[in-house]
């Protein structure tokens, strides 16, 4: 079936604005201005492009320590997101969470987390609510590799299958888990494969094709919301980024890195937006001149807000 | 005595060479503590190297798995080294901290279990709620564990060792911003142990007791200083152990001082420094001159901005008000 | 084996106590008979002393509220001993069965008058160490004011307190320049052996019903008696005095005369079979009684030397303390300090019941057979206690007294 | 068997506190008969080890200026108030030779302020659950003591001619519902100390079966 054209430059949009997003979080982290530690999600934005193009505003994602991507395609407002990256009153969470809990629920972002693995509980209990509720909400989990062998992803993977929850887990393995790597930290050499030991789809896509990842999310988005339960889907990837910043990444060769340059995803897409006539060499430039924009005005907003009073560290505590 | 500079990441590094290289049945267990990193915060590094795979053993992530596992193999003739990261992932690992590790106890004292579990704590890095607590009080309360948190470089060595050599459970607790800090102390080239439980001194006075915790030991000293200038001797007092707890040491000094307050990285309630504040108040009382006083941080989630993150940790200010209330 | 401490049964009620404070510490040393814990019920407190020495461990701590017969502690007899002890479970079993002590039984607040209540509020501040402190030295609060936070009572107001106080006794000793009227010369403020004596003496005036019998000796004989004994120091190795005389005479009287050597203790009379005599001598500083222990049995000799040595250690204050006490009859001859002929009394040195003084002996007129002579005459005052035996015994005791010092022949058979 | 007492008139807590320490410890030694301490204090709270300072309803300031002192002391029971016109009694008794039992000594003090109180035609009692006595619930006779190497100090204070209104000072015995009388109060004239001491010299007499003799309270005086 046919995507039509705004779907496809939005995708395209969506993954620039994640990518300069990031690239400018590395400058400002690597210049002392954002505290804390963060964790870049650079090269794997076709997956949360592609993912969440599938989802209405009402529909519930969980996200992780790596989650600026997901948060940016599920509609969060990249000032607001860097306002909390500084640690702004202004931000999201009011400079209370910083880059590892950024959350907006009113569009459906239950949160990133630093907790590996701790999203795949909550999508499901989520998914459980809307259930219960009568709606058709679906609830998207995004895991790495490295949640994959927490107890939680056999807890909550089951029980999301026996209950038929509206559960789409996305595996975003990009190989490591920090420094381990997945052909260490697990003995099959597809992650996708564990669904049959929970009686569900799964299926292993390149995490780095947009459209791939959008059929595939888009399929088992559509089975979610007929009430038959959720599936697992494999996206394979990599960072271009380390673990985290600061990240030496001495258990990464030269090779790897000019293979994942290479895979790059969003090049790839727009040259085959190129390819199918929908976005030519000069509107794609101008998207990348309105987002760098936006990300300068983001980084502006973010430093001339205000930081919290010290007092506001009382609050919030109990509703 | 033959002396040496040594920083606190160094310290556990050495701790742990030492008892490796003197004990066979020792063996680390956990996340990134191979040969790319040696612990995400360098501590461990060279040991992979040195012991190889076998006995430092890399983990998925799956902190169930690392303490369950450590707790099997302890039970069972070895001498495992838990590397737990963050002690916020204890959580994770909750059932095997407060229903596994008293199985001693539960068998009637049939088996021993020589199990040193590590974990970073401690706020002071804008790492958020996450990443940043020290739940000394929580880890307290939990029976049939006991509980370490140096503050320098040479209590660090001396106690990890004993605590590895210890037939029980312990928890070694590392700060952060200990282990990230340049600062060297003067050890012995020589082996030595510190016995758990043994509170220290590091600086005498006469006007007020404090009981300082890990981090805020450094906080307490230099808040010292500031106090001297005003006439106000302070008596530092580092339990260096939280379980067991040298009641004696503190209560001679609160004897000496009449007064005591206690500084103490974590919301008030049910800190270690009630249980502190407790102990002298039952053991002690009729020494007191003075309301004891608990520096603590408040009854909240640790926040992320730096701005909040520092209001939050108890500093020297808070102390020296504390003090200056009862003087 | 270890020795357990119980909760005492004060009488008949069974009430249980309120264990109010251990006096040693955890391990620490106790010495038999010093109190190691102290415990109340209804308004009464009450020490308990150790039954013998060693290390103590407690199974009960302070405040609560035992059982009678409940095991509170063990005195352990070694210090291995202690280490096994504190190592018994007992602890927790003990523990168990006591209830903590009930809190405030004082009515609640709401039944207070609200007068009460308003004044209440501006209660007395003081540190729990400074109330124990002042309780320690009896410091009237009142009179302090509090230097702590909010006018707290704390530590270093009491010990400053204490201080005053002490200064204030010691002015107290130092007489001013004029007292009640009357100049000064100096002021000998009641110290070491002075106090004792004062103390002494006026308890023993206190405590018993002192009676005094005085009269006179013809010293004929007994002066030619010395004089012999004397002139024969050489073979005898010792210069006899009269008091080494008296020491004798009394020795044998007070076996004749058992009811005068005794003591009234807790109302009975223990008539003594030791008969230890003390020999009053004075001193720069004062008066000591040196004890020559059973008299009776020893000889003249024996007698006189003993006194010698015990003076001449009195004079050099080497005297140890057994032999300044366990007397059962004292002497003092006045005589010696040059008493001439003279009455006074003599007070009894407690606990004994009676106390013999002999004046100085002087040439006097006295009547014998219708002529008047001049003989050496000695003045006695005997001291006794009503309490124990009547002015009877008392006179029969002097009478042989006299007799047997105006014809002492036989003292020497 | 003798008992020696001594009319020390108005003395202060503390000097007579030590008074009785010297003589305890005599007593303890046999150095001494029983002996009875009877005296008046100057206005003087008083605080047993259990007792607690909420029961002082009076501020320091106010103390002072009323000219009470307050001293901690280490008898049993809680806040007491001792004035002129209150006469106490300090017996130094020796309870080895009474069966060593506390209570039985309590009960016979208590005794002896009854029938005391009794010749004033005053139908007093005992109270089961606290230890003095009392008339129609109110306080006339407070108890405390403490009992060492079972030699007892410490003993009553009986209100005879006292001002009451004193004893708004604190809450009695602890309690914020209890009064205080006196003699003079309940038979609505004054009754002198001389009158009462003379009765409970026989009363105390009677009961310890002892045989009082009078010692020299102003020699005892010279002692502190």
């Amino acid at each position: 079936m046919a995507i039509e054209k705004e779907k496809l430059i939005d995708m395209y949009r969506v993954m620039v604005r994640i990518r300069v997003f990031e690239n400018r979080v590395y400058k400002e982290f690597a210049a002392g201005n954002i505290p804390g530690f963060v964790h870049l999600y650079a090269g794997e934005e076709a997956i949360a492009a592609g993912a969440c193009a599938n989802l209405r505003p009402d529909d519930y994602i969980t996200s992780t320590h790596r989650g600026h991507g997901h948060l940016i395609a599920k509609g969060g407002k990249t000032d607001r997101m860097m306002a909390e990256l500084y640690g702004k009153k202004t931000g999201y969470n009011k400079g209370k969470g910083g880059s590892m809990h950024i959350a907006e629920v009113d569009i459906g972002i239950l949160g990133a987390d630093a907790i590996v693995g701790a999203g795949i509980p909550i999508a499901g209990g989520a998914a459980l609510s809307a259930k219960l509720r009568g709606t058709d909400q679906v609830s998207v989990c995004f895991l790495g590799d490295g949640a994959c062998n927490t107890s939680r992803f056999h807890e909550g993977v089951n029980l999301a299958s026996i209950w038929k929850l509206p559960v789409v887990y996305i595996i975003e393995n990009n190989v490591y888990a920090e420094t381990t790597r997945v052909s260490y930290a697990m003995n099959i050499s597809k992650i996708a494969d564990r669904a049959a030991a929970y009686g569900i789809p799964g299926k292993t896509v390149d995490g780095n094709d947009v459209l791939a990842v959008y059929r595939v999310v888009g399929e088992a988005v559509a089975r979610a919301r007929k009430g038959e339960g959720p599936s697992l889907i494999e996206c394979i990837t990599c960072r271009h980024y380390g673990h985290y910043e600061g990240d030496t990444q001495t258990y990464r060769t030269k090779q790897e890195f000019e293979e994942c340059h290479k895979r790059d995803p969003i090049p790839r897409f727009r040259k085959k937006l190129a390819e199918m006539g929908v976005l030519p060499d000069k509107k794609a430039d101008k998207i990348h001149q309105e987002v760098e924009a936006e990300i300068n005005e983001a980084v502006k907003f973010a430093e001339e807000s205000p930081f919290p009073a010290p007092e506001e560290t009382l609050e919030d505590v109990y509703t | 005595m033959k002396m040496k500079e040594i920083t606190f990441q160094k310290a556990i590094n050495e701790a742990i060479d030492e008892e490796m290289a003197r004990d066979p049945t020792i063996f680390v267990i956990g996340e990134d503590i191979g040969k790319h990193w040696g612990g995400s915060l360098g501590e461990l590094a060279g040991l992979f190297d040195k012991y190889g795979a076998e006995r430092v053993r890399e983990t998925p992530i799956s902190e169930t798995a690392i303490l369950g596992g450590a707790i099997g193999a302890a039970a069972t003739g070895m001498r495992p080294i838990a590397y737990l990261y963050f002690d916020d992932f204890l959580g994770v690992c909750g059932d095997e901290l407060i229903n596994q590790l008293q199985m001693k106890y539960m068998y009637g004292g049939k088996t021993k279990l020589p199990l040193t579990i590590t974990a970073y704590i401690g706020a002071g890095l804008s790492a958020a709620h996450q990443h940043s607590k020290c739940l000394f009080g929580w880890l307290m309360n939990i029976s049939g564990l006991k509980v370490v948190a140096p503050s320098t470089p040479y209590d660090a060595k001396g106690l990890l060792k004993s605590a590895i050599r210890e037939d029980n459970p312990v928890i070694f607790l590392e700060h952060k911003v200990l282990l990230l800090s340049r600062e060297t102390s003067q050890i012995p080239v020589e082996e030595y142990t510190i016995p758990l439980g043994k509170a220290d001194i590091k600086r005498e006075g006469k006007d007020v007791t404090v009981v300082a915790i890990a981090l805020m030991v450094h906080r307490a000293l230099a808040a010292a200083d500031k106090l001297q200038q005003k006439g106000i001797s302070i008596e530092v007092v580092d339990p260096r152990s939280l379980v067991p707890l040298d009641k004696q040491t503190i209560i001679d000094s609160v004897k000496k001082t009449g007064r005591l307050v206690i500084m103490d990285e974590e919301p008030k309630t049910a800190s270690a420094a009630a249980e502190i504040a407790a102990m002298v108040a039952e053991e002690a009382f009729d020494f007191l001159d003075a309301p004891i006083k608990r520096v603590c941080a408040p009854d909240t989630p640790i926040p992320f901005s730096p701005v909040l993150e520092k209001f939050w940790m108890p500093g020297e200010e808070d102390l020296i008000k504390a003090v200056t209330e009862i003087m | 084996m270890a020795v357990q401490i119980l909760m005492p049964k004060l009488g008949m009620s069974t009430a249980p106590l309120t264990l109010v404070e251990w006096k040693a510490k955890e391990g620490a040393p106790v010495e038999k008979g010093n109190v190691v814990l102290v415990v109340e019920t209804e308004k009464i407190r009450h020490d308990i002393e150790a039954e013998v020495s060693g290390f103590l461990h407690i199974l009960v701590k302070e405040g609560q509220e035992v059982p009678i017969g409940t095991v509170v502690g063990v005195i352990a007899k070694t210090k291995e001993e202690l280490a096994v002890v504190q190592k018994e479970k007992l602890k927790e079993a003990v523990a168990a069965k006591v209830k903590e002590a009930p809190p405030e039984e004082a009515v609640p607040a709401e039944a207070a008058p609200p007068a009460a209540e308003a004044k209440a509020r501006e209660r007395i501040l003081i540190s729990p160490v400074a109330r124990k402190l002042a309780e320690e030295h009896m410091i009237d609060i009142t009179k302090i004011t509090g230097t702590g936070p909010g006018g707290r009572i704390v530590r270093e107001d009491i010990e400053k307190a204490v201080e005053v106080k002490k200064v204030e006794v010691e002015k107290k000793e130092v007489a001013p320049e004029v007292y009640q009227g009357r100049r000064v010369k100096s002021t000998i403020s009641l110290k070491g052996m002075r106090k004792v004596i004062a103390e002494h003496m006026h308890r023993s005036l206190s405590v018993s019903a002192q009676l005094t019998v005085m009269g006179e000796i013809d010293m004929t004989e007994m002066v030619k008696l010395r004089q012999s004994l004397v002139s024969q120091e050489e073979a005898l190795g010792t210069r006899i005095t009269y008091t080494d005389l008296f020491v004798f005479v009394a020795a044998k009287l007070l076996r004749e005369y058992p009811i005068v050597n005794s003591s009234l203790i807790d109302n009975e009379i223990k008539v003594w079979e030791n008969i230890n005599i003390g020999v009053a001598t004075a001193l720069e500083e004062g008066l000591i009684v040196p004890v020559v222990k059973d008299a009776d049995k020893k000889s003249l000799v024996e007698i006189s030397k003993t006194v010698r040595s015990l003076v001449q250690k009195a004079r050099e204050g080497k005297l140890t303390p057994d032999e300044i006490t366990g007397g059962t009859f004292t002497i003092t001859n006045l005589g010696a300090l040059g008493g001439g002929y003279r009455f006074e009394t003599v007070i009894i040195n407690q606990p004994e019941s009676a106390i013999l003084g002999t004046g100085g002996i002087t040439d006097r007129a006295v009547v014998r057979d219708g002529q008047i002579v001049i003989r050496p005459i000695m003045t006695y005052y005997f001291t006794y206690d009503h309490r124990v035996f009547t002015g009877a015994v008392a006179a029969q005791f002097m009478a042989s007294a006299t007799q047997l010092m105006e014809n002492p022949s036989p003292l020497l058979s | 068997m003798l008992c020696t007492v001594y009319h020390l008139g108005l003395i202060a807590y503390s000097d007579a506190y030590h008074l009785q320490r010297q003589l305890l410890c005599q007593r303890v030694n046999n150095e001494i008969t029983d002996t009875l301490l009877l005296l008046e204090h100057p206005p003087t709270i008083t605080i047993g080890k259990s007792g607690k300072l909420e029961n002082v309803l009076a501020s320091q300031a106010q103390l002072a200026e009323a000219g009470v002192s307050l001293f901690f002391v280490d008898r049993g029971g809680d806040v007491t108030y001792h004035c002129p016109g209150q006469l106490v009694a300090y017996p130094i008794i020796d309870l080895r030779q009474r069966g060593r039992d506390v209570h039985q000594y309590l009960r016979e003090l208590e005794e002896v302020i009854i029938r005391t109180l009794n010749d004033f035609s005053i139908d007093a009692c005992r109270d089961r659950s606290h230890a003095g006595v009392w008339v129609k619930g109110r306080e006339i006779a407070a108890i405390g003591l403490r009992v060492s190497k079972w030699v007892s100090m410490h003993g009553f204070a009986l209100n005879v001619n006292t001002d009451l209104e004193q004893f708004s000072l604190i809450n009695l015995c602890g309690f914020s519902d209890r009064k205080a009388t006196s003699i003079s109060a309940l038979l609505s004239q004054d009754v002198s100390m001389e009158a009462v001491t003379e009765k409970l010299l026989a009363h105390f007499s009677e009961v310890f079966d002892l045989q009082m003799e009078c010692g020299s309270g102003i020699l005892m005086r010279s002692w502190v």
